[in-house]
């Protein structure tokens, strides 16, 4: 799968996203490790990964099996790692919380919430400064929790006063865990917060994918023509628990309807249908397709071995067996 | 006694220091979504939910507690600590003595860490000891549900920063806890959780359910030993180590935390160094490897010293063969 | 000497700090302790402190003498403490970096950037949560370098999320040690990111201590009234080097000139010889005995025992010999 | 040779490597400011004056290891590292490992710490225990300037994350450095700097010249000391530290920093592990009182184990007299 989803793909990508998730919570109703998922804010990642091309550079955290999946990482080697198996991305060692994938360009990824926007501005700073491809730059996905955090003021000042090839994604899903982000920020401080900073901001329905591509494909241009650093607010909402299991019995009952009649899939499908670009038969297709290889990979992923305990010193260090 | 998990131990003795002292609060990243039966009980003003900032969280804490509160800072994850390190070691551990004595800081942290949720070294990281090694902090990190209470209500009633660990493989562990509300478990004493002849065996933590498991497979083969729980880690009962030492003559500590200037270095330290004339054996430490845990089960598992390879390490202190090192014997 | 300069003081007090500081220098220059002097920055502190009252609370940095002169701190036990002497306001062990008065209400002095920012949210709370004085505030010294930490945007959203009655006074003396700040972050940064918070923010010109008094007094009664927090920026400069002994080698000369020329305590005489209020006679009396408080002070400081080596340990703990 | 201060041997050393490497570069608050000559050699992008912002020059020193450059980043005094403890011990330290070793992270903090100039505990506070217990990271403390020359360019090559701290009281002490730009000292390698029959003293940073001073002063009375100077904290030469108690059968551990959960508690607690058989007297530890450091010149001076303090605790091993605790003759 291509590191860059095609419009005519984004449809199945979302898709294959939410089967993909779909499938984790079913692991772990089976009594398999919870995750994190994004359900809800595919178009956020699909809108903009499919803006970036194979030379930049992604950084990600706890909720990133959007974004690795946009990627074209394989669904089989995510779930070998979400169950801690040696064919995952990271040798079974990460677990769900911080896959990184580096032959994909995303790196790094911290489950700290804000160590990604601590780490974005050296990987930018490496590319500004002749390390990886002419023109590369940084995307960083965090979420409107991670905007409270001191560090994303530090990063966003530095980007700024370094002229740093920086996207600053913000997944804006109204939730921090368990606590609704207007427990924690005034409602329009994410993007007040960046603006005073003096970068370019923009607020976007982060369920709309094609409004989300348009946005990151001209913020891409925009920083590739002057090297300095975007910041793009996406308006999504987490639709299921913040990690598996969670009966969300904390959340507004209203409020989760009303944008579950935003789902992002069900929008794009919609404008498919309504441009005469796909029709309901397709769309179950593409349905089934996705649907086999999840299963697929969720095959690959429980007949996957069990890492060998070496593994647990083997890369502490560079050296060799992971000595110092 | 009433039988209760850990956790439930835990917030009952919150619940009876906030009944019994009104200057104590709890703000946390969800404490008020998490625990209706605080806030419904105690207020908003008392359960407070914070944004996603360790770094005022703890700071706030700590010029609270200056202030004639008592905050108690659920900070979740000890790893998340790394974001609050300037206000509880420069801070909270230093400005009493810098002031000459001017302030005083009685707050309680709260944090989870140690293997059982498979959630790797961003969530599960036993840095305990960076803390004992700080000055000006007290640091507890019980074993058993009467503990987690009694420890829990002397934290929040101790004039001095309390940096209080949960075992994550400890908090659904049920036992015993006294129905009595004025029970309380002073910090700075260690518990002999068995008394022996032959070996004294150190844990704290999940650590003493294996020493316990270990010293039950050592009394089929012979050989005594004798199980002490630290339970706080700082101020360190080291009468308690010592006596059993000169006693038994023999000491392995047992630790999930890796091993290198850890607690098990203090503890082997201390008794080469107080103990040295009772000592018939070398003193062996059993810890966490000196790696970040993995996620993935078996690993995680593997991180852990194992009541089979204490077992091994005491025998090799009445046999012959020497003593191995301690992260092979983890990891065996 | 009051907790509350009069306006009829103010001239006065901050001829005080300057002399104080004046001393400090000559000590460092005879082997003393280099100290962070704010001379420069007298009306900042003389008109913020002047519009406090006792029962409110305030945080200081690195950067103090002003504030505790100001809040009537005694000279020779601020010197004693910058020598290391037993008199000194504690005892010694803090040297210049971190002195805190707590009966002055000059509470948990942080040397560490930042600190006092983080420290200053639960000195609030405590405040509205019943404890000390009712209607007491918190204001919080701090300048513009610690504006660039990360804890700086958390203090201010908490404080403003939660209703503290905080004054954040930034005390914008262009320079973050070596460092100019503008090589640091933009023009206008202090008061957009402030603002970006949605509390009031206020700039001022920090060498008038007239209009710092005005505008922090006003800031003071807005605070009692609706228990939020308020922002002053204090536009001033450090007119002395980071520390003694700093031959301000890295210092533009003009701007250094510019800014002298702009020296808070001519601007202050002027303003009192033009009303009529003083006469150049009166000043020189005003020098004349701030020059010999200081002597005296600095007899004192002299004269002060060291401390015990058994205070090292004495207050670790608040068990009986420091002990836990 | 050449006579040169451990400051002018440090900033030798970067700059040779930064000219030896374009990938090296140096960030800071006021390093472009107070090192003029670096920009002028090297050019303003590799060597940068930073905001006041430890979290993320930290941050972003680990980003850009990652990413095939290779940062130095001053920050300035150790007190501060607590700031930038979320991307040395979370990221740095965890990354490599938690991806499975997808990532290498080439890159060196400088810090000052230790007592000498009188600023108090948060700017002097030797934390380096921290970060040896800390997974992942490496720790450099040299003594001598050669050593500070050797080490930091051996740091900067290093594929692995080092703190280089330096001690305060150190900075402007002179010795000999090789000219040689191929001058490296290895990493993990301590140092024998006075050889002996009777007894091992261990120290690093400042306390090296401390156990050299007893030596001396221990030979005089007959008593024939082995000096080491550990030099890298981690990896830690545990094999010149146990060659020397298997030859000498007495150990003492003397630091600066504090003991609980210290360096000098690793270095007691490996020898009763792996030496026992050898030692013949307590292992004592002479260590800094576990006390934020003071400003006042006299008590500052007391936190610091001086050498008479030693020469009695030798002189206790050989005697019958019990050793006394760590800390009474640290103040003594
Ligand atoms: C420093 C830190 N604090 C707390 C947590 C626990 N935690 C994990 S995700 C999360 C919520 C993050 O909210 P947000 O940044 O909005 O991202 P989202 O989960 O909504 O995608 C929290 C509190 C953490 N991982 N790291
Ligand atoms: C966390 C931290 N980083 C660095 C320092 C060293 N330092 C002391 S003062 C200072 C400059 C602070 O600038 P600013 O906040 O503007 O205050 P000013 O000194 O100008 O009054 C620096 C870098 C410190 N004390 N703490
Ligand atoms: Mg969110
Ligand atoms: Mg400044």
């Amino acid at each position: 799968m291509s590191v860059r989803p095609a419009p005519s793909d984004w449809i199945e990508t979302m898709l294959l996203i939410r089967a993909y998730e779909a499938r984790m919570v079913a692991f772990q109703q089976s009594g398999g490790p919870g995750t994190c998922t994004s359900v809800g804010q595919e178009a956020c990642a699909v809108g903009v990964v499919s803006a970036l091309e194979a030379r930049d550079r992604i950084l990600s955290n706890h909720r990133s099996a959007g974004h690795l999946i946009a990627r074209g990482a394989d669904p089989g080697r995510m779930m070998a790692e979400v169950l801690g198996r040696a064919d995952g991305y990271c040798g079974g060692l990460s677990g769900s919380l911080h896959i990184a994938a580096k032959d994909l360009g995303v790196v790094l990824t911290s489950t700290i919430v804000g160590g990604e926007l601590s780490l974005a501005p050296g990987v930018a700073l490496a590319q500004k400064m002749g390390q990886g491809e002419p023109g590369a730059i940084t995307a960083v996905f965090f979420g409107d929790g991670a905007a409270c955090e001191g560090i994303f003021h530090e990063a966003l000042n530095l980007a700024v006063q370094w002229r740093l090839p920086i996207l600053f994604v913000c997944e804006n899903n109204q939730w921090q865990a368990f606590v609704h982000r207007l427990e924690t920020m005034p409602e329009r401080a994410i993007a007040n917060w960046a603006t005073g900073h003096g970068l370019p901001v923009e607020t976007i329905d982060g369920n709309d994918v094609a409004a989300v591509h348009a946005a990151a494909r001209a913020a891409v241009a925009a920083i590739r023509a002057d090297g300095g650093p975007r910041f793009l607010e996406l308006s999504t909402y987490r639709l299921r628990g913040h990690n598996e299991p969670d009966d969300q019995a904390y959340v507004e009952a209203d409020e989760l309807a009303r944008w579950r009649l935003h789902d992002p899939i069900d929008v794009e499908a919609r404008r498919l249908v309504e441009a005469g670009l796909v029709d309901d038969a397709e769309l179950a297709r593409l349905r089934a397709r996705v649907a086999a290889r999840i299963e697929a990979a969720a095959a690959f992923a429980e007949a996957s071995a069990w890492p060998d305990t070496s593994m647990i010193t083997a890369h502490v260090f560079a050296g060799k067996g992971g000595q110092p | 006694m009433s039988r209760m998990t850990v956790e439930q131990a835990l917030y009952r003795a919150i619940a009876e220091e906030m009944a019994r002292d009104p200057r104590v609060l709890i703000m946390g990243e969800g404490v008020a979504t998490k625990r209706r039966d605080l806030v419904d009980a105690f207020g908003a003003a008392r359960v407070r939910n914070t944004p996603l900032a360790e770094a005022v969280i703890a700071g706030t804490a700590v010029g609270a507690a200056a202030s004639g509160l008592r905050p108690i800072a659920d900070l979740l994850f000890a790893p998340f600590l790394t974001y609050a390190m300037d206000a509880l070691v420069n801070s909270a551990g230093k400005l009493r003595a810098l002031s000459g004595g001017q302030f005083e800081f009685p707050l309680v942290t709260m944090a989870l860490t140690g293997s059982g949720w498979c959630v790797g070294a961003q969530h599960n990281h036993n840095l305990e000891a960076m803390f004992v090694h700080a000055p000006g902090l007290k640091v507890v990190m019980p074993s058993t549900p009467a503990d987690f209470h009694g420890l829990m209500k002397a934290a929040i009633r101790d004039p001095d920063p309390v940096l209080f660990f949960t075992d994550i493989g400890l908090l659904y562990q049920e036992g015993e806890v006294p129905d009595d509300e004025t029970h309380v478990v002073p910090l700075g004493r260690a518990a002999v959780r068995r008394p022996g002849r032959d070996v004294t065996l150190v844990g704290y933590a999940k650590t003493v359910g294996v020493c316990l498991a270990a010293a039950e497979a050592l009394a089929v083969q012979g050989i005594d030993a004798e199980v002490i729980d630290l339970r706080t880690l700082k101020p360190l009962d080291t009468a308690t180590v010592l006596d059993s030492v000169e006693k038994t003559g023999r000491l392995v500590v047992v630790t999930e935390a890796s091993g290198l200037c850890g607690v098990a270095a203090e503890i082997a330290a201390m008794a080469a160094e107080a103990a040295f004339g009772a000592l018939r054996a070398p003193v062996l430490r059993l810890t966490g490897p000196d790696a970040p845990p993995p996620a993935s089960w078996v690993l995680e598992q593997a991180t852990v010293p194992q009541p089979d390879a204490v077992v091994a390490a005491v025998r090799g202190l009445f046999g012959t063969q020497a003593a191995e090192p301690a992260e092979a014997v983890a990891l065996a």
